[in-house]
């Protein structure tokens, strides 16, 4: 699985990098396979929302980030949490609705979360991760710490209020928050073009005085270098950035619904099987030599083996006892040690929040 | 004719929008991919663009595009993909909608419905398993629906549709594929009107909505063991049926309420009130409600099956108020 | 008080134009005054918002529309219903809370209607309104009309989500909706650069693919140019726009606070006092000759003597009798005969909504 | 020390803040104009704009910070100007604020307080006077209190700062200007227990918020006419101090709940069901309640008295319940 640790090493030519990278978007791959599996088995139950043919972006853009950064996502979270490092025997478990599972099987598989990985959830209303990264990103700035918030969400959430109303909070107060657009060109069953009145969603940006970038989301080295130096300016600078990151879902939206037919074709889809972020890193390894054909192979057997330990680690874990219902819903101290006090102040290199 | 629920409420849409072209349906997913839940399967194709219209995921703006052209007269449906997202509309909902006959002086009625299911279904988590019958009842203003049947959901959508009124209509996803029969041609329910869906003398249970379908299991359950209840089906939990929960608790003497959202300032809570006010004299216990447990819905099967309410927690309660052994 | 006719002359050297801006904004003006007198004295109550300082916009935009247009507004709705035409009997009425009020005394300050003047409302909650314009356009639009709807607001608005939901939907189902931002610097006690990221407002237009402009918005003509041009827009092409009025408001945010001291200066205040929207008018006219001084005395008269008339008239209104209370929480009937069924259709001239 | 309602709220705000550095203020109007209803005033040129902050109007969009700070360690006290305008929000502060502690398993505790005016106050109209403790109160995850005087609102807000749940707290636009007795130093108020601010034997009139006030008239004019009536003074409503309602109840076998907010699904209608279940067999009557008219607030002055619930119609329920003639 995935190192937590800061990788900002750009150079395409980092062999270990790129293994590195391949390593996390085969093993989001294969877990997902197994995850339709045991959706069709019924071992996972609910919503349940793949991230297949998007690897790249989730991949990407979460490899700069330093273990100290904290990273949001929505109900397509599977593969963000993968690549943040947690085990996939605790993400599987929770999709299983198992005590081990990340989030003690109350959660599933839209709510994933982490605090040992700053993982701060998958979250199942659209726009609704965007003001809390928002605030995470001000609890920062307000704290003096060069940590950044990476907000992810899709390209049919830049027209709900809470994008708009975060983004204006986050331009005009310079916090240090990424937001990444995971542009698959559809929100459910409604194409980007027929629900936002502009196409280029990343001008919307402008809007907040905020600086933007259009990447390749099928490409993770792309991502890596423009979710990096959107990175660097979040850390350094205060100054956030709008990412919109072009990709494609290779599966329907959810299990429900047909990878295509309905609202769009299957020439189209075939169209975008070609451009497989996987298949794209693995033939640029290839063709410098970084990779060969029997350690794609090893790999690929490793990584599924994960995900059978993961599988298995799942289905052998007990369901929460019943007590754990009533559990969770509130915290029972007044006080909690974890968070100590914090000196409130501004970080040295940035402007104050809103001048008075 | 035996049919879903889904197309019990894709019958009324069709009927509506036939019988007068004000009517117009819009919201998310609504148009091409024909409803999240396939419940405008269709319409698209019959009725074109205008009036079917797929929204941006806006659930605040488009409830307001929709008070927006009731106040001139088109008399449009709104649907929510589901009302948990309609949490994000709601300030349209109670300040725009309902209140802006008030607030007009009686010059703008907003003659409109919105729709989309409610409440759990399987293992969908807290944020997407949430019973707003309590929330919307609150609001004067409005008008509020629950259809538990297919033949209730043709004609309480019917009649919703032809209110002048704001009119919520809270379906579930997990009626939409439930049969039943609906009678054929302009079947109309009104609102308002409770309905007694099993007639017994022992206990009343009152309930709404997708409880039904565990009232009535219920009903069979115990007049196996010879206990006959009352299920008293609301179908409209704003404004109330005082008087068909007075005559069914005057009759038996006893209560269950059975609700499928949170305690606290429930529905249930607001019938209990009712019951204890109209028929303090009648009553020989106290009415005993069975809802949602208190926490938001967790995912773990096991767990959110013990969060629910159902047949045998409602059985239980029924025994207890009857002073019987469980 | 004005008259609800269109008037599309544009003509700087319309003579009976002038006068009647003129005449509409004095009223305004005294209409006002006589407002913040019946305030004081208690015989208005709840929040009461003044439009003084920023008559030229109301009045300009709303004199360039049709009767079978529409209008709505926030809470600071006054002005606007007087430039629509209702009178200032009703209106005085309803501020008394009395029965002859144009909402029966049961709206307020906030929530003045005329269903007989396509005048949907005074709206209380920032941003509430924006949707409800968008949806009255929709109905024109799907009724096939060549009506427009105005909607007015205020800067502060364009930070709220329902803001930016509607602009996008307007944007893009194009519809014939005219956004007109009464950029009066401040929303209650936040200056506009302390709440947007962006000073220039009305760049968010190209967010939502939108004609945009900019107006002083104390130069009625200029009003009526710009938003004559936006209503042409709307009426013919089916397009909407954003337009900011740049403003100032005189008195404070409502009754409650002082016009200046604690969020903007007593200098900044009295410089802008300079650039009076009345006298800017009546300097103009006096200057070529269309009004004389005794002109102006006497139509200052004559409106004074109609806000007496009107506030006479709201004094010896009743008050709503008891019964009141519980009128209009539902309508009895289940079919309004005032509204016949149309025929559903996109206007000739414009794009169907949302191609599929 | 006799201190109003509103410097009692800023007395526990600034202690608080200087207690805790994690701890800042969050809202519209609350730095540079000190507060629409100056509950702030002072605190930005004490604490700065890191601490005190401005924002946008923007309730969803900051509601949600405020849950994103709370999620990584502040605690912030996010203001509503009022909770008419919370509407926007309450989909952070229920989807994402109350659930998200169960959501993560435990894993985030939301330290955080959502706070501002509710109810109406005088001629402000249907939208902007409404009392939201029922639906609050719905909501598993949260806390909600609703301080009637300014020792319990300074007493209610620290022990909310301090709480690690999130506290949602409920304040009177018409009870800022009140005075009161606000005892000196660190005073707490314990989260979820009532008072008993009458004693009486008669009947128990159970209350909350500014409706206390209402209580202790009716409760003056009753003692001179010989009725003593219990004043139970709620001062949380989720959780319900039951004990405490049993207790009175038990004592006077007769009960009126006054509640400031709408009758449907009221918060009322709880305090009903939980009586009839718990003193059944203590009730001399049945439980009556006295609240809102069913209807949007009117603006006319004269409606919106008649709209109100006031003494005299409290006073007329007690009676009532009491079988004794008006
Ligand atoms: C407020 C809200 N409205 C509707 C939904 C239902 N819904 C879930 S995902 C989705 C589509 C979102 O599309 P996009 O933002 O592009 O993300 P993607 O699913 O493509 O990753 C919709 C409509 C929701 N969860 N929340
Ligand atoms: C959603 C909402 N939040 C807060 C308020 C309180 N409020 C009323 S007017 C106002 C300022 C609005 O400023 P702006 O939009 O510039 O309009 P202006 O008052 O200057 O005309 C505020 C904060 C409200 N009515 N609605
Ligand atoms: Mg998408
Ligand atoms: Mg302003």
């Amino acid at each position: 699985m995935a190192k937590r640790r800061a990788d900002t090493r750009n150079g395409v030519g980092d062999r270990a990098l790129h293994h590195e990278l391949l390593r996390t978007m085969l093993l989001q791959r294969r877990f997902e396979e197994r995850c339709a599996e045991a959706y069709a088995v019924g071992k996972i139950g609910g919503f349940c929302h793949l991230y297949i043919g998007q690897e790249a972006t989730g991949t990407g853009a979460i490899s700069v980030l330093r273990d100290d950064d904290y990273v949001i996502g929505t109900y397509r979270d599977h593969a963000q949490a993968i690549a943040r490092g947690i085990a996939p025997r605790a993400i599987m478990a929770e999709l299983f609705g198992r005590i081990d599972g990340c989030s003690g099987g109350k959660g599933g598989s839209m709510h994933l979360f982490s605090r040992e990985h700053n993982f701060l959830g998958g979250h199942g209303i659209v726009g609704g991760n965007i003001p809390l990264a928002t605030g995470v990103a001000f609890a920062i700035k307000y704290r003096g710490g060069d940590q950044v918030c990476l907000c992810f969400f899709g390209e049919a959430a830049v027209n709900i209020g809470s994008f708009h109303e975060s983004l204006n909070m986050a331009g005009l107060w310079k916090l240090p928050v990424i937001y990444v657009i995971e542009n698959n060109r559809y929100g459910m069953g409604t194409a980007l073009e027929r629900a936002s009145a502009i196409n280029d969603i990343a001008e919307r940006a402008r809007a907040y005085d905020m600086p933007r970038s259009v990447v390749d989301g099928q490409d993770v080295l792309a991502v890596r270098q423009a979710v990096g130096e959107a990175v660097q300016r979040a850390r350094t600078e205060c100054v956030p950035t709008l990412i919109e990151a072009r990709t494609y879902r290779f599966m329907g939206h959810s299990m429900s619904d047909a990878a295509a037919g309905t609202y769009r074709s299957k020439a189209e889809l075939d169209e975008q099987l070609k451009r497989d972020p996987i298949a794209l890193l693995r033939s640029r390894m290839q063709d410098k030599g970084e990779i060969t054909d029997a350690e794609v192979t090893a790999l690929d057997a490793e990584v599924r083996a994960q995900c059978e330990d993961a599988w298995q680690f799942a289905d052998q874990s007990p369901e929460p006892p019943l007590e754990a219902l009533y559990e969770d819903v509130l915290v029972d101290t007044t006080s909690d040690p974890e968070l100590a006090p914090v000196a409130a102040g501004v970080p040295p290199t940035v402007a104050p929040i809103a001048a008075a | 004719m035996i049919v879903t629920y889904r197309d019990a409420l894709n019958q009324a849409l069709r009927e509506e929008m036939e019988r007068d072209d004000r009517v117009f349906l819009m919201g998310e997913e609504v148009a091409v991919y024909q409803g999240a839940y396939k419940v405008s399967k269709g319409l698209l194709s019959e009725f074109g663009e205008m009036r079917v219209v797929d929204t941006p995921i806006t659930e605040l703006g488009f409830a307001g595009v929709g008070v927006g052209a009731a106040m001139v007269g088109l008399r449009p449906v709104i649907e929510f993909m589901s009302w948990n997202f309609a949490l994000l509309a709601l300030d349209q909902v109670v300040n725009s909608a309902a209140k802006m006959l008030y607030m007009s002086g009686g010059q703008y009625p907003i003659p409109m419905v919105f729709r989309g299911p409610s409440g759990a279904a399987l293992q969908l988590a807290a944020q997407h398993s949430q019973a707003w019958e309590s929330w919307l009842a609150h609001i004067p203003g409005l008008k509020v629906v629950t259809p538990g049947t297919p033949a209730d959901a043709k004609g309480l959508l019917k009649s919703a549709i032809r209110d002048d009124n704001p009119v919520v209509v809270l379906e579930g996803e997990m009626l939409y594929n439930t049969k039943g029969d609906v009678p054929e041609g302009d079947h109309l329910v009104p609102l308002g009107a409770a309905e007694l869906k099993r007639e017994g003398d022992h206990c009343s249970i009152i309930t709404n909505g997708k409880m039904i379908l565990v009232a009535l299991q219920v009903a069979d359950q115990l007049a196996s063991e010879g206990i006959r209840v009352d299920v008293l089906d609301l179908r409209t939990v704003r404004p109330l049926d005082v008087p068909a929960i007075t005559a069914s608790v005057r009759k038996t003497n006893r209560a269950v309420v059975l609700e499928e959202g949170w305690e606290m300032a429930g529905i249930g809570a607001q019938i209990v009130d009712t019951i204890q006010r109209e028929c303090f004299d009648d009553l020989d216990a106290p009415v005993l409600r069975v809802h949602q447990a208190d926490t938001p819905m967790p995912y773990a099967k096991n767990l959110e099956r013990a969060a629910k309410p159902d047949a045998a927690k409602t059985i239980a309660a029924v025994k207890k108020v009857m002073y019987v052994a469980n």
